[in-house]
């Protein structure tokens, strides 16, 4: 067995970061704060200074302008990191990545693909209120053309962009803002992770639960706790949010009959909704109880801590959902 | 992994194949397979369950000593620790 | 103009319910279609169709219950004219065709009974209960539910099974006299083990009265043949591993091979098969056995043996076989296990000719070479139909097993 | 910026204004023939004409090179005409068909093609500002010394992609040249109802960029500020705005009304069509003779004829192909 090592996520990410820069010349990292003031959440302190101005890049507060740019870039043969301070303010760029972006391969008749990569800080639980603690995965989800990711482990936040820089087409990196100063394990040479399927991250006979991003620690923890108990759950990390890996899920489906999906995105039209629709039209057969949804509770995400608690589904919660479900 | 892992591990294996018994029933020297009336098509099956599960390497020779609970599980925490 | 029958998928099949048309008239049917879901005392089975064409009408109504033999639907081949007449072969005079639309939609696609309460309200069930109370004919009216709401799932219908075996163990005295009369109306309730209890009674009952058996026995040395498989499986991981069984399949394919008069069927007369495709008796946990044949068994290596193995008893016991699975077999091999009897007689599976039965294996003193030895030892017999083969025929098929077990590494 | 004064004499020989007269009757016939077909049903969507502006586009081009990167709008039938794309795979785009320059997947807003560096096409007003200065940025990073030229139009100037994209610019010294076509209407609003400030050429020095304004409906004097713009591009690497005012003869698209300008004062405006403008200056300096005119328009008739001809000839993709083209098929990136 490998040796392994203690990172947080933040040095997870960062040493991606690095790696991609010293590997690959036409690798640049443009975004807010990303050079002098070190990155919003200290991801690339002190690259600007290992690597310079050219390819630690700040830019103006135009998500438009900059995310566009990264996308010319890459149409012109180079391989930008885009960095979106959060995802809050990707809603700027959303013209570029799904107008441009997402649609120049298509519209060319296969000539022009864009590799172009977008991270994203994103993700609740840090009192940042309504307009800072948005979960916009479905929206990006929703678009054939790119590729989107969901960064929910170590392992991930280590592997992930290296991979994706590796992609002919745009892939997007939801990345977790209140993971950064977690820590776990990781194996020493941790490196390039694959992009397209899913993950059985603890397997189990009793209960899928299907979930991403922040949502797979949580899940984890919650499936702990339900071992006590005699349960035994499934935790499936979806990483890819588009294309979508079905077949994961549907052969845990086919094993436990049984599926919670935990998400924080608000439940209506979600992530949530769409896996729920696929075990329905692909594995009606095999349900013993219908899907169940723990999302994000449908109101713009208030400031004070324990509102905000309640808005997304806690470790307590999915415990509490999944022994409703079995032992009711 | 401990005790009560490693035996929750083997109620669950051996209830996917008899899902009729309930495993936890089962006395420590009772005949597994006798018991839960499992043929040698599934005794293998809970062979490889096992070693795939647990990844351990159970060799033929050693089939012997999975006959019942209280062998299995001394068998398995061994080899687990070695 | 094809005329696709309602096939027979054993000796013991007379009849089958058509449940659900899988291809409509106009469809291109290719070899290996499944054609239709037809229930059958074995269950919902799969229907395939193994010619070309395009199908031009059907001629049953899903829900009809038809005898094997009764032209089910006419498929045009390529070289036929587009025509509407109906050959009349086969078809039943008693059974007058009833014209589709006369069946209500809704009922079509459900074999068991009306899944309605006495109130007419609506029976709650997970679709998973469903599909394994289907596949067992369980009439959920009368299963109570434990999930949400009331509604019956996976558990409630295991509880239902389980209870069904044991009351079955009870009463076992006599299987065949006492098992009730076989009653088509109240079929649909009867658990799939009764079900099956039934099949296999119907099938031996006429084995006994249609077939003369004789019996042949020879104990084997099995040392060899155990030394071989234990140097075997030090090599293969876990799930590569080999069973005795698989051995035996091989061993019992290549006799056959030398002994081809054992390789076949009496319908009015000896007819050889030309693929030696082996039946294997599978016993099911809820009662009962089913028969899935390896086809062509003496190509197959010893380890592609196991591997079919893997691959057909799990789903024997899912009921998930396909029907060409469950009809091919020509010849029938039974084998005890660990902890079993000494010795089984079989009961030869009509039309076959032949079925070969393995005991335990176990510790014997025996005398080779002008030694008393401890070694493994198998009891193996042959019952065969005397209308078919003799005795030689037979004692040369059992001299050829032994030597083909004597060297395993040959096989 | 002043504007020029009087009619320069730009040196033309005789073969060039030939090949210019010829790119402006190509460009003239072809939008004409393109009206045609629509009303056939041949052509559906959007169909933007550029009837009245062939002037910019001509002009324009001949100052760029061939690894020039250009970017159009929804209205770059001139443009990608101008610039050298096979006529017939444009109206074969149009028709829908595969051999169209983008295999009919775009249709008339979205002609594209890599070989001759035309990336598009884009249809999403100020959409492809940002992409530009990308496209810049790259060539900068990357030691070439290629121009981008980015095709907008006065409408486009009121999007915050326009400022953002020339604060990029500037910041960054990305060699882009923008090259805004002010045709007074953004769609059917005059510029008077859309900016606080109608002289958009006021709106380049704010941001350190160096400007000038041209009579686009004169073919000689677009190409001197063409050429003037390219040039000092190549020699800082800094960015250049040029406006370029012109007219468009056409209704917006195919199915507008035109109720917010007047006749008149579209009759006004023709009287400074750039064709016979141009035709009247390579005869009166004798570059050309009546003859020749007769006998190059003959020649364009062909040409657009056998464009028509191509395109009705061509073979649509089948269905089985419709998820084609959302992800790279070819996995090398």
């Amino acid at each position: 067995m490998s040796k392994m090592k203690t990172i947080t996520y933040r040095e997870a990410l960062k040493s991606a970061i690095r790696e991609a820069l010293q590997k690959d010349e036409r690798v640049f990292l443009m975004g807010e704060d990303v050079g002098h003031y070190g990155g919003a959440f200290a991801v690339s302190k002190g690259l600007l200074k290992e690597f310079g101005p050219g390819r630690i890049m700040d830019v103006p507060l135009s998500e438009s302008g900059f995310t566009g740019a990264g996308i010319g870039a890459a149409l012109a043969g180079m391989r930008p990191i885009v960095e979106i301070m959060t995802v809050n303010f990707s809603l700027l760029a959303m013209d570029q990545i799904i107008n441009n972006a997402a649609t120049l391969l298509h519209m060319s008749g296969g000539q022009l693909n864009v590799p172009v990569v977008i991270r994203m800080g994103c993700g609740i639980g840090r009192q940042l209120a309504a307009q800072h603690s948005h979960s916009w995965e479905p929206f990006y989800a929703h678009v054939p053309g790119i590729n989107v990711l969901a960064v929910g482990t170590h392992e991930d936040a280590r592997g992930m962009l290296l991979t994706a820089l590796e992609s002919p087409d745009p892939v997007i990196l939801f990345e977790y803002t209140s993971m950064l100063n977690l820590e776990a394990e990781i194996i020493e040479d941790a490196g390039a992770v694959d992009i397209c399927k899913a993950k059985v991250r603890r397997e189990g006979i009793d209960l899928s639960l299907i979930t991403y991003g922040t949502g797979v620690y949580k899940s984890l923890e919650a499936a702990e706790v339900l071992s006590k108990d005699g349960m035994d759950i499934e935790v499936i990390d979806l990483r890819v949010l588009r294309p979508l890996d079905e077949e994961t899920f549907l052969t845990s489906i086919a094993k436990t009959h049984k599926a919670l999906v935990v998400e924080d995105a608000w439940k209506s039209v979600s992530i949530s909704s769409e896996i729920s629709a696929r075990i329905m039209e692909k594995a009606f057969f095999e349900l013993d109880l219908p899907v169940e949804r723990l999302c994000g509770v449908e109101v713009p995400i208030p400031y004070p801590k324990h509102l905000e608690d309640a808005s997304v589904p806690q470790v307590q919660d999915i415990v509490e959902k999944v022994r409703k479900i079995l032992k009711p | 992994m401990n005790e009560e892992s490693i035996k929750n591990t083997i109620f669950q294996l051996l209830k996917r194949i008899a899902p009729e018994h309930d495993p936890s029933t089962l006395m420590p020297d009772e005949n597994i397979r006798e018991a839960l009336n499992i043929d040698s098509f599934d005794a293998l099956q809970f062979i490889v369950a096992i070693s795939e599960k647990l990844n351990v390497d159970i060799p033929e020779e050693d089939y012997g000593k999975t006959a019942t609970l209280k062998s299995l599980m001394a068998y398995l925490q061994q080899k687990m620790k070695s | 103009m094809i005329s696709f029958k309602m096939p027979s998928l054993g000796a013991d099949m007379e009849d089958g319910t058509l449940v659900e048309w899988r291809k409509q008239p106009g469809d291109l049917l290719k070899r290996g279609d499944i054609i239709a879901d037809v229930d059958t005392q074995k269950g919902l089975i799969e229907i395939e169709f193994f010619g070309e064409g395009i199908l031009e009408k059907h001629l049953v109504a899903e829900g009809e219950k038809i005898p094997v033999g009764t032209v089910m639907a006419l498929i045009r081949g390529e070289s036929d004219e587009i025509t509407e007449e109906i050959p009349q072969e086969n078809i039943p005079d008693q059974e007058k065709m009833v014209e589709p639309a006369k069946v209500e939609e809704g009922k079509i696609k459900v074999p068991v009974a009306s899944p309605q309460k006495a109130g007419g309200e609506r029976v709650r069930i997970s679709p998973l209960a469903k599909k394994i109370a289907e596949a067992h004919q369980l009439d959920i009216s009368k299963i109570s539910g434990t999930g949400p709401d009331g509604a019956i799932v996976k558990a409630d219908i295991d509880k239902c099974l389980r209870e069904g075996q044991e009351k079955k163990a009870k009463a076992k005295t006599d299987p065949i006299v006492t098992e009730p009369r076989y009653e088509p109306e109240s079929k649909l309730a009867i658990p799939e083990s009764e079900a099956i209890r039934k099949a296999v009674a119907a099938a031996m009952s006429r084995s006994n009265q249609d077939i003369p058996h004789y019996y042949l026995e020879k104990r084997i040395d099995f040392s060899k043949a155990m030394l071989w498989l234990k140097e075997a499986n030090k090599e293969r991981s876990v799930q590569q591993r080999l069973l005795p069984v698989a051995l035996m399949i091989k061993a019992v394919a290549k006799a056959l091979d030398d002994v081809p008069d054992l390789n076949a069927v009496w319908e009015d007369g000896l007819e050889r098969k030309n693929e030696i495709n082996i039946g294997f008796v599978v016993s099911l946990r809820t009662g009962g056995i089913m028969l899935p044949a390896i086809l062509n068994a003496d190509t197959l290596s010893v380890d592609g043996i196991m591997e079919r193995l893997n691959d057909l008893i799990p789903r024997a016991r899912a009921f998930k076989l396909r029907s060409s699975e469950l009809s091919k077999s020509t010849f029938t091999i039974t084998s005890i296990g660990e902890g079993g009897a000494d010795k089984v007689y079989g009961v030869i599976y009509p039309p076959q000719v032949g079925i070969v039965g393995f005991g335990e294996i176990r510790d014997e003193a025996i005398v080779a070479e002008g030694m008393i030895g401890i070694k493994p030892v198998v009891d193996v017999t042959l019952a065969a139909d005397h209308r078919a083969t003799d005795g030689l025929i037979g004692s040369k098929f059992l001299a050829s097993l032994n030597k083909y077990l004597q060297n395993p590494e040959n096989l | 910026m002043k504007k020029t004064q009087s009619k320069s004499k730009f040196p033309v020989s005789k073969a060039e204004g030939k090949r210019l007269l010829h790119q402006m009757q190509l460009i003239r016939r072809f939008e004409e023939k393109s009206a045609e077909v629509y009303t056939e049903t041949k052509i559906r969507g959007f169909l933007h004409l550029y009837v009245g502006e062939e002037a910019v586009a001509v002009g324009v081009m001949q100052a760029l090179k061939e690894e020039d990167y250009i970017l159009s709008t929804y209205r770059e039938h001139g443009h990608a005409l101008a610039r050298g794309m096979d006529p017939g795979a444009i109206m074969a785009e149009m028709y829908g068909k595969v051999e169209g320059c983008a295999m009919g997947r775009g249709g008339s807003m979205h002609l594209f093609d890599k070989n001759i560096h035309f990336y598009g096409g884009n249809a999403i007003v100020g959409g492809h500002l940002p992409m530009a200065v990308g496209m810049a940025l790259a060539s900068k990073k990357q030691g070439k010394k290629n121009v981008t030229c980015c095709f907008f139009g006065e409408g486009a100037a009121a999007e915050g992609e326009f400022h953002e994209s020339m604060n990029l610019a500037a910041l960054w010294d990305a060699p882009v040249l923008f090259l805004c076509e002010n045709n007074l209407y953004a769609m059917g609003t005059a510029l008077e109802y859309t900016h606080s400030e109608q002289q958009l050429e006021k709106k380049g020095p704010t941001y350190g960029i160096e400007t000038a304004t041209v009579n686009g409906m004169d073919l000689l004097e677009v190409m001197k500020a063409a050429q003037k713009a390219v040039d000092y591009i190549r020699e800082t690497g800094k960015p250049y705005f040029l406006v370029c005012y012109t007219y468009r003869f056409r209704a917006h698209s195919m199915f507008d009304a035109e109720l917010y300008r007047d006749k008149a004062e579209v009759e006004e405006w023709k009287k400074q069509d750039p064709i016979p403008q141009f035709k009247k200056y390579l005869l009166k300096e004798q570059l050309i003779t009546e003859k020749e005119i007769a006998s190059l328009e003959e020649a364009v008739e062909k040409e657009v004829a056998a464009a028509v001809d191509f395109a009705e000839n061509g073979t649509w993709e089948p269905i089985e192909d419709l998820c084609r083209f959302v992800y790279s098929e070819n996995q090398e990136p």
